[in-house]
């Protein structure tokens, strides 16, 4: 089954960077998926150049929606805030490297979600228009 | 008497869609349907959409992952995608399925209302309104204290225009509440520079679209609407659904309406937060089926082309109003036909209009008589009841003929010759 | 293993009225829908009610006096009848259409709720609440700051009765509301008993029968329950309806909850009067069509026969019980299958639910997973969420093997061999 | 059309007994048929044996709906409160001599929906159970 790829299953059984969040943190925020329950919090910290320096995350849900925020983590180290804030759900899906029905779509795009909210402020991310719940 | 217009449409093929057309309903006598302001025939489009999904993909919806319900959630979401497209909205959020006109009026009653309004905030209305955008008003008042006035209605079948400059004016309105077109006089009121009006004196606009949105175009983002209601069944589509537009800030400050599932983020003992738009609004298993037939009447109505819909019936109502006129005895109410639209509404001497429908109905027309749940509009109109010929884009002028044939046989029962 | 019952159905020609059954989800992977407490499918015998309604007799109610709006009041009407012959109400007048469960419970909270309730007064629920039955009461107690007290649930998954009625003596308690059959754990919870304590200590009682009204024969005069809420969608009906019962003399007593066309007796621009029961309640053109579903769907499962029907359920979920609890490192939830009804919930070690019902899917394998709308529930049971197979009467054994084949298979996924 | 012969139409037109309310009367009751509108207000003086002595009624509606109440006054006449308890829908149906639909059944029945509840209480007569609205 193409959805649970050996590196997707890798991920959702052994997260990267995950545990209790930082304090103080320059990024912290956290969401859930409303109609699954998935829940996500996730904090990062700046180094001096304004890059992502740590990322710690904790959380729970399906294997798609911790193994896309254990990918996610692991690509936010080093970016600045400005290169954090032009992810998009493509490079999400490109690291998942799966096709998703928009309820899966989600899953994998809490993370996102989340990141966006904590280095942006959510309203003005739009990209949850175009999908379906 | 004027020709038929030339219409793009080819209204024996419309006809040839909507299966409940094609019968008698008497011995000899073919079914006349005017009755499509009460609720409108389906076309086979519409049933067939529906019974497809029964038949090949319904589960719940939202919180499951297996294909069927993948399938359904995307039928009834695709169905919100065109309904946002139908009447323009800037997002899929603003449209928030409900069951019909009356519930959605509700609901801007029972949450905007309550949360904005205080005791003695006026809610403008008009007296040409239907019960359901009196009675919602009514209980609020009662609850809250809200004052509700009235744009009068003119001896033409119009709104008094000065009289609402007057009472904007006059008053801190918060809300008008209006309907766009008369669901008894057929009068099309100008929303569009009364919702301005309104927007310059402070006041928020909500149209009652039962009646235009399944004739005529409408774009709340043209109109500045602030809501729109408006209910499935009249545009061709399935009874048990409705619309509830609302401009995105409004309804994310309004408190929820009904509790349950799919309307909350998180629920615990001590209490629950509230999910996003439009499911904040949606609680419980919503009317899937009842979704995907109302997308299918908007693709419908939209590959006809709404303006070849009203070009079409406008010819058809003209030509009743003419005909109509001929008729001694006979009181039509309501403006010329370039103010209206939809519906010819009438008396005849001091006959009842029961008696009217009744004896057309023997002769296979089926026009409605009572109040039109407009029962202050009657009062007005100094008559307890009103019998009225409404018109869809499947009605032809050879019916206006049948409808005006069984009036003079009417007549003949009741010794009127 | 037990052998099949021995069932007067004829479980394959059941199956064979349910078209959806008939398909493959995936190529060579035949559907087995296994999330009928989510939302049943429906015979073609109410599909083609509502398409024969649709096509032959449409026309709004009431109101009309011509052909088809009579026939459309008696479809409309005679689906009322069909209600309350099956859940045995005294008057038909007692038989109040809603969209769904929900909207029936949020009636009840916003109607009887506001006229009756006073600040302190307690709202009895339960710890295994549907979230439609906690937030309306959440609502209300932010409104009227009704105290809500919760019945726990023993580490057996039922509802501990010892504290019922410390928590019914302890507290003057005005209303318990509670489910009938548990949606998660499938508990049968002993209502009638119930009801006769909550009346005994004068607290009135409404049951949620969303999961017991399609499974088992419902008798309100036998279990003398004052409200009683179900939707048609999970009992092989439409989507878009469900039924309110209430006493006569208590909804007689209820003010209005909605209001507008229909529902009302006398309107003037100063205030109006309510119309007699149902319609005081019913505001706005109904769901028509999915009313003449309903009661196509009270047909066809009557004819089956409640009682074959909850034997058939009864033997299937038995041996999905016993054939789950097989599965190493599976965690049942609820009751042994003598106190249960139609669903058997699991999870599997830590997987995450949505996981294991992804790979169910890909099996052709159609359960539910997630909270199932009983956040709280699930916060007692530890488990953010679980997998739910549940069952009508048109599943099998065969099925059963077939979900638990695919639960073998989703182990070896992810490494559980 | 057979719903409109010549004695309903009579009645319709040329309605027995009505008139301004009595004042005081025996009987007094007022009601509606709230689908349609029609109104019924309804009196009636019983003489010194309890015999109807005079009716009165006025309201409006249909031809069926005044027809019926032209009639069932015309009936009550020389009646005692019993027998008046004892009028059926089937004796208006009678009188009427025609057959009816759900919807029109309502408005040859308001006649004697009023005088029941004037002389009897309303709630005690479930004839209207049996009805569809
Ligand atoms: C026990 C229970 N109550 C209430 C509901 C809500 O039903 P609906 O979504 O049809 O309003 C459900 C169904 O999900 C349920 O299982
Ligand atoms: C102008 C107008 N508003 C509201 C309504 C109510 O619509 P519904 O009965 O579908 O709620 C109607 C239809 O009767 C109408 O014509």
């Amino acid at each position: 089954m193409d959805m649970y790829m050996e590196n997707i299953i890798d991920h959702g059984q052994n997260p990267r960077n995950f545990g209790e969040p930082l304090q103080p943190a320059d990024i912290d925020y956290e969401d859930e998926n409303p109609f699954c329950g998935d829940h996500l919090h996730l904090t990062a910290r700046l180094d001096e150049q304004g890059r992502v320096a740590e990322v710690r995350w904790e959380g729970h849900g399906c294997t798609i929606s911790q193994a896309s925020a254990s990918m996610l983590g692991e690509a936010m180290l080093g970016k600045t805030l400005e290169e954090l804030r032009h992810f998009s759900r493509q490079d999400v899906l490109d690291m998942l490297g799966i096709q998703l029905s928009p309820t899966r779509l989600k899953c994998a795009l809490l993370a996102l979600k989340v990141l966006k909210a904590g280095a942006y402020g959510l309203t003005d991310w739009t990209g949850e228009e175009d999908e379906h719940a | 008497m004027k020709q038929p217009l030339k219409s793009p449409l080819d209204i024996d093929a419309i006809r040839a869609d909507f299966p409940i057309l094609a019968q008698e309903v008497h011995p000899g006598k073919p079914l006349v349907f005017l009755d499509s302001a009460a609720s409108s025939q389906k076309p086979r489009q519409v049933i067939e959409a529906m019974r497809r999904y029964y038949e090949h993909d319904h589960a719940n919806v939202h919180r499951g992952i297996h294909v069927l319900s993948e399938r359904a959630t995307a039928a009834y979401e695709g169905a919100r995608d065109k309904v946002q497209a139908f009447i323009n909205a800037r997002s899929r959020r603003e449209v928030i399925f409900v069951r019909n006109t009356t519930e959605a009026i509700n609901v801007v009653a029972a949450t905007w209302g309550r949360a904005n309004l205080r005791a003695g905030d006026v809610v403008l209305l008009s007296e040409m309104e239907h019960h359901s955008n009196l009675v919602p008003w009514q209980l609020l008042a009662e609850q809250v204290g809200v004052r509700l006035r009235y744009i009068p209605v003119t001896g033409a079948g119009l709104l008094d225009l000065d009289a609402y400059a007057a009472l904007l004016r006059d008053e801190p309105v918060k809300l008008v509440s209006v309907m766009h077109v008369s669901n008894v006089l057929g009068t099309v009121n100008p929303i569009a520079e009364m919702i301005r009006q309104a927007h310059a004196a402070g006041a928020l606009f909500l149209v009652d679209g039962a009646q235009s949105v399944p004739h005529v175009a409408v774009d709340v983002q043209a109109l500045d609407a602030d809501f729109l209601a408006f209910s499935a069944h009249k545009m061709a589509g399935p009874t048990g659904i409705g619309v509830l537009y609302g401009k995105r800030e409004l309804l994310e400050a309004m408190p929820p309406y009904m509790g349950g599932g799919d309307m909350i983020r998180t629920v615990t003992l001590e209490g629950s937060t509230w999910n996003d738009l439009p499911y904040k609004f949606e609680a419980g298993t919503p009317a899937i089926a009842q979704a995907v037939g109302l997308g299918a009447a908007v693709d419908y109505l939209t590959a006809l082309g709404m303006e070849n819909i009203l070009a079409h019936e406008q010819d058809v109502v003209e030509y009743a109003l003419e005909r109509l006129s001929e008729v001694p005895g006979l009181t039509l109410y309501g403006p010329p036909a370039e103010q209206r639209n939809g519906v010819a509404t009438f008396t005849l001497r001091d006959l009842h209009a029961h008696d009217i429908a009744q004896l057309l109905d023997a002769e296979g027309v089926a026009v409605r008589a009572g109040h039109h749940c407009a029962m202050p509009l009657h009062r007005k109109l100094g008559v307890p009841a009103t019998a009225r010929a409404s018109f869809y884009v499947y009605n032809t002028r050879a019916e206006v003929d049948a409808l005006v044939e069984a009036i003079y046989n009417a007549r003949k029962v009741f010794g009127l010759v």
